[in-house]
């Protein structure tokens, strides 16, 4: 008995493999589904400082990833847009990921047609341009002169969303929807730290950790974490809507959970299979 | 003496980068050098288009091991160019769609392969073969609950302790990452801005 | 069978060919790979010509609205001297752009990384440890503030590791790994999350299209 | 300490304290609905900004739209903005410095104009010194004359101790094995540029493989994801292998340009691993995602890695799939311990410096911080230290 389960220890990894496929492939085939619980938090506290901001405030949304990163952003953008033009807040979007241009476009012109908001008067999608932290800080001069005209080349200084915007300090809040570099902690410290504006956000899972410090000491405001995040956020923006349109994040939570235990399952028969070798090793000694 | 030019570059480089952010006045001059910091960065990109073309015509021309594949890589990168100036970049036209529909899936295909990687790398390295061991284990079980609904079906201060562990010991962990680390960027930085690293400039003269 | 069609099938055919290798090296992940890589280098190529250098650079020298700006010249000479480390001779030509890059990040660095990473966090640590009043707040935050000066400890390197020292500094990498756990547990959620987007790809847009609804 | 001579210019500024000029003006907004209307010279810009603020009476209908109007040369009032009445901030730029320049606020009711504020008046200015960041800069003219004190003490002969850092002793070890074993070493600098930090001191710890391979007689592969990085690993290679008297070894096909994309890149160096088998695998540098892809690929063909990256979140799964890791700060002393140059050990002496010096803030601050709950004056400590420490 002892050797199998120590066998078991030193599996080919091309078992688990399988078990990881299997393991998201099933629920979502199923359509599995699992409520989920809305916790106080990063991600409550990003809602709530978007719900606090008076009608017709500016704020800049930045899609800072791309196609990879889009099953745990893309909801993230989506369920923000809802949140902000149902709220009348006019939106000044770019890019600091060339990807992000068409990702962002996507959101924001599928919930603006459904809410019946204007391209060019409710939003506005600037476009990419490389340069991350850099490109922020001349931001922070002069916008106009990094994006004279938005992504499809239309000027921006003529359209009435961009009336009163000329520099980062005009706007609200800037929202960071960041994969990586650069991205939130490019928009801290280039934006958030040195012209004083409220910084917020959505990352995936794993950069959350790495951006816990900035939520505590305040230069975040609010940060969804992962796909989570994004379920939390659908979530709440679903709240008090009636007939809500079907949410991304969560159908995926599911296989998620799953997954979850796959993984844990092996974590606990490694070491059953460790501890079971360790013991038997230290009884021939 | 035929690296005192450069040196003197990143002296000046440097020097205004640092200045341009405590001096409001230096701002102009600071925005200015980034803009051609980012112009010759980009066009560094050709120097690499080279050598990928040298690797692999080298390839097929001595018959190196899998040169059968290095047409593949020369066709791909000769479509892209070739799609992108004649066409555009625009949404929708042949350079977006090859993008969005072949080089897009397989960025997203490599990103979810770390979903099985992780996992057996979380089977073969989490075993509780000392305490610190154990502790690194322990925290990263909870963690994982907590991020998942089961979690707090299982027990409902699943995440309540998941997100405490998230909140102190990890943050003090990032934290301690982060000043040293800080200390060692900002010395190798001075090193290079006052010329005592040189070695990146290659020749040690 | 539409463009669209097309798109989808050479996006499913294409991530199978890359996840087979997961079982092992072969035929089918080589000619992914080699083809990614291709591609990929001429996306970013155009990108840089396209996003970069026009914009920034050519119709910054020469604008739209006439008039030739000189001073444009000396990040176009750069950009060149970088490109001469083709041509053996004038190699030595490319240090002076190289120069001005490595100058500029270093210079951006330090700032950055002082202000963010040191200063922001050490201010962030300054905290009275009763905040939050509670005899359980007290436990957090001793167990933060220590956390963060002996994590530092860990990294001295000019001072032995022994005695007190080298207790604080046994603490402190304890409380690493307790950290690097913690951000281990964290990101697993995530990378399923990416495993999630491509399975729906592959079955909910690619499997209809052979007529397979799940 | 010819060098900390470079640093004085910067610890001048800091004593030179700029006096605020640039006439603010300061209104009662009289019977109109805004009750105050201020312009100043906006703070910490290079000039040409003038900020306007107003506040607006609570008890009366706020107006449709509000313009913003400058007086120019002929005395003649233009609309310069639409302000949003609740902003109450707004700055008008591209001015010319030292002009004295009017404004006014004109509400609109229904499409009609009523009439305008009170007028203010100011005038714009450079400002030679961040007034939010002084603090930065002490702080950051201390640890540069701590470090360049150090380098110099390194410099002139002071015996400089350095700690044992477990991944770098296994340097030696690994390029051994790929010697016996007749396979190559594998050396990826991270997917950032050069003007990373972390890329660069990858480079210099490069230098140093180079120079064992090089006495090994082992081959070394190069991948890198930025063409200037691959032209800087090549001439740093180069020399290394020259400073052994082994030019002749030195291959510059195997230090090559694979592609800018993350995942790309990730893809091509797997392959890599799969078909050269290397016996020994050092990721150094900055890593994203791609991190463990290529660390547990690494793992399956049986090579010793050795890894190191200041990314914290990228740490843990190069702890869970490496033999060994180098956190953190231990990466920038890579260089210094495996060249032992008295410079860079200088260098590393100083840092430990600057860090004992946040230690003791953060120690010192927390006592106060929590003794001045009870007892005031402690608490004035506090806030002194949270002051020099927040940057604007």
């Amino acid at each position: 008995m002892a050797t199998f389960i120590e066998k078991l220890g030193n599996l080919d990894r091309r078992v688990i493999f399988v078990l990881m496929a299997l393991a998201v492939i099933i629920p979502l085939a199923l359509r599995m589904n699992l409520p989920i619980p809305i916790d106080k938090g990063p991600s409550k506290n990003l809602f709530d400082a978007i719900d606090a901001l008076p009608e017709g405030s500016r704020v800049l949304i930045s899609f800072d990833y791309d196609p990879s990163t889009m099953p745990e952003l893309q909801p993230m953008a989506v369920a923000l847009s809802q949140h902000l033009m149902t709220r009348d807040i006019r939106i000044v979007s770019l890019a600091l990921w060339p990807m992000g241009v068409s990702l962002g476009n996507e959101a924001l012109s599928a919930v603006g047609d459904s809410l019946g908001k204007e391209e060019y008067v409710d939003w506005v999608n600037l476009g990419y341009k490389i340069g991350g932290g850099v490109l922020i800080v001349r931001m922070g001069s002069d916008i106009q002169s990094v994006f004279p005209t938005d992504y499809g080349g239309n000027p921006v200084d003529e359209m009435p969303v961009m009336q009163g915007v000329n520099k980062l300090g005009d706007l609200d809040m800037i929202i960071s929807l960041s994969a990586g570099d650069p991205g939130i902690e490019t928009w801290i410290m280039m934006a958030g730290d040195r012209y004083n504006i409220a910084v917020g956000g959505g990352c995936t899972a794993v950069s959350a950790p790495q951006l816990y410090p900035y939520l505590s000491t305040g230069q975040l405001i609010g940060l969804l974490g992962g796909l989570k995040g994004a379920g939390d956020y659908e979530t709440m923006v679903r709240i008090g809507v009636e007939n809500p349109p079907p949410g991304i994040a969560i159908a995926g939570m599911a296989a998620q959970s799953v997954a979850h235990l796959v993984i844990m399952l092996f974590i606990i028969i490694g070491n059953i299979a460790y501890l079971s070798e360790k013991k038997r090793k230290g009884g021939a000694k | 003496m035929r690296l005192v030019i450069p040196l003197m570059i990143t002296f000046v480089a440097g020097m205004i980068m640092i200045l341009q952010f405590f001096v409001p006045a230096t701002q102009p001059m600071g925005d200015n050098l980034q803009e051609w910091y980012m112009i010759v960065s980009s066009a560094a990109i050709f120097l690499g288009a080279a050598n990928l073309i040298t690797v692999h015509v080298h390839k097929i021309r001595f018959k190196a091991r899998n040169w059968k594949y290095s047409p593949i890589t020369l066709i791909g990168f000769a479509v892209m160019i070739i799609t992108g100036l004649v066409f555009g970049i625009e949404a929708d036209l042949p350079f977006d769609y090859l993008f969005q529909q072949m080089v897009a899936p397989m960025a997203a295909t490599m990103f979810s392969l770390l979903a099985f990687f992780v996992a057996s790398a979380a089977f073969r390295a989490f075993r509780a073969s000392n305490w610190r061991a154990s502790l690194l284990l322990v925290s990263a079980f909870v963690v994982m609950l907590g991020r998942v609904p089961i979690g707090s079906m299982i027990w409902n201060k699943i995440p309540i302790i998941s997100e405490w562990i998230m909140q102190y010991p990890n943050m003090a962990g990032q934290r301690a990452v982060m000043i040293g680390a800080a200390m060692g960027m900002i010395a190798t930085s001075l090193r290079m801005i006052f010329g005592i690293e040189r070695s990146y400039l290659g020749g040690a003269d | 069978m539409s463009w669209e069609v097309i798109g989808i099938w050479l996006g499913a055919l294409l991530s199978l060919c890359l996840y087979s290798f997961l079982y092992k090296d072969n035929p089918f992940y080589k000619f992914a790979e080699h083809l990614f890589v291709g591609m990929s280098a001429g996306y970013w190529v155009i990108y840089a010509i396209m996003n970069v250098l026009v914009p920034n650079w050519w119709q910054k020298l020469v604008p739209l609205e006439g008039g030739f700006q000189p001073i444009w010249l000396v990040p176009g000479v750069l950009s060149l001297f970088m490109l001469f480390r083709l041509i053996p001779k004038l190699a030595g030509l490319s240090r002076l752009s190289l120069a001005l890059i490595v100058g500029t990040g270093a210079g951006i660095s330090i700032t950055a990384m002082l202000q963010t990473r040191a200063l922001a966090q050490v201010n962030g640590t300054i905290i009275a440890l009763g905040q939050g009043g509670g005899w359980f707040d007290w436990v957090s935050n001793i167990i933060m503030v220590t956390g963060v000066v002996c994590g530092l400890v860990y990294f001295f390197f000019s001072k032995s590791h022994t005695g007190v020292f080298g207790g604080a500094a046994n603490v402190g990498i304890t409380l690493l790994m307790v950290a690097f756990g913690a951000s281990f547990g964290y990101t697993v959620m995530a990378r399923i999350s990416l495993l999630i987007g491509q399975t729906q790809f592959l079955l909910f847009e690619w499997l209809p299209t052979m007529g397979i609804h799940l | 300490m010819k060098r900390a001579l470079f640093v004085l210019p910067l610890l001048a500024l800091t004593g030179v304290l700029f006096a605020q000029s640039g006439g603010i003006t300061s209104m009662d907004g009289g019977d109109c609905f805004i009750e105050s209307l201020t312009a100043e010279d906006a703070p910490n810009d290079a000039g040409g900004g003038v900020d306007i603020t107003w506040t607006v009476a609570l008890d009366t209908a706020l107006p449709d739209s509000m313009v913003l109007e400058r007086k120019d040369d002929s005395g003649i009032w233009a609309a310069i903005s639409t302000l949003n009445p609740i902003n109450g901030r707004k700055t008008d730029n591209e001015l010319e410095n030292g002009m004295e320049y009017s404004y006014r606020i004109v509400p609109f009711y229904a499409g009609t104009a009523q009439d305008p504020s009170i007028e203010v008046s100011a005038s714009s200015s450079t400002q030679w010194i961040h007034s939010g960041r002084i603090g930065m800069l002490i702080t950051l003219v201390v640890i540069s004359l701590v470090i360049f004190y150090y380098i110099d003490q390194g410099k002139r002969g002071k015996e400089l101790y350095i700690r044992r850092i477990a991944g770098l002793t296994a340097v030696e070890d690994a390029v051994g094995r790929a010697t016996e074993m007749g396979r190559p070493v594998l050396y990826i600098p991270g997917i950032m540029d050069m003007d990373n930090i972390q890329t660069i001191a990858s480079m210099v710890i490069l230098g140093r493989v180079a120079i064992k391979t090089a006495e090994y007689g082992s081959s070394l592969l190069v991948p890198t994801c930025r063409s200037v990085v691959m032209s800087v690993a090549q001439e740093i290679v180069k020399e290394s292998y020259l400073q052994v008297g082994r030019p002749d070894a030195y291959k510059r096909e195997s230090i090559n340009y694979i592609t800018d994309d993350q995942f790309g890149y990730a893809a091509g160096v797997d392959g890599i691993m799969v078909r050269e088998k290397p016996a020994a695998i050092f990721m150094l540098g900055t890593f994203y995602a791609e991190s463990l892809i290529l660390a547990e690929t690494g793992r399956s063909v049986g090579a010793i890695q050795i890894a190191g990256t200041a990314m914290p979140s990228q740490i843990p799964f190069f702890i869970a799939a490496c033999d060994y890791t180098l956190i953190g700060e231990e990466l920038f002393a890579a260089s210094a311990y495996l060249s032992r140059e008295p410079k860079l050990l200088g260098s590393l002496r100083g840092q430990d410096i600057a860090k004992l010096f946040f230690m003791i803030v953060i120690v010192l601050g927390v006592l106060t911080a929590t003794l001045g709950e009870a007892w005031e004056p402690a608490s004035k400590v506090a806030v002194f230290l949270k002051t020099i420490t927040s940057v604007e």
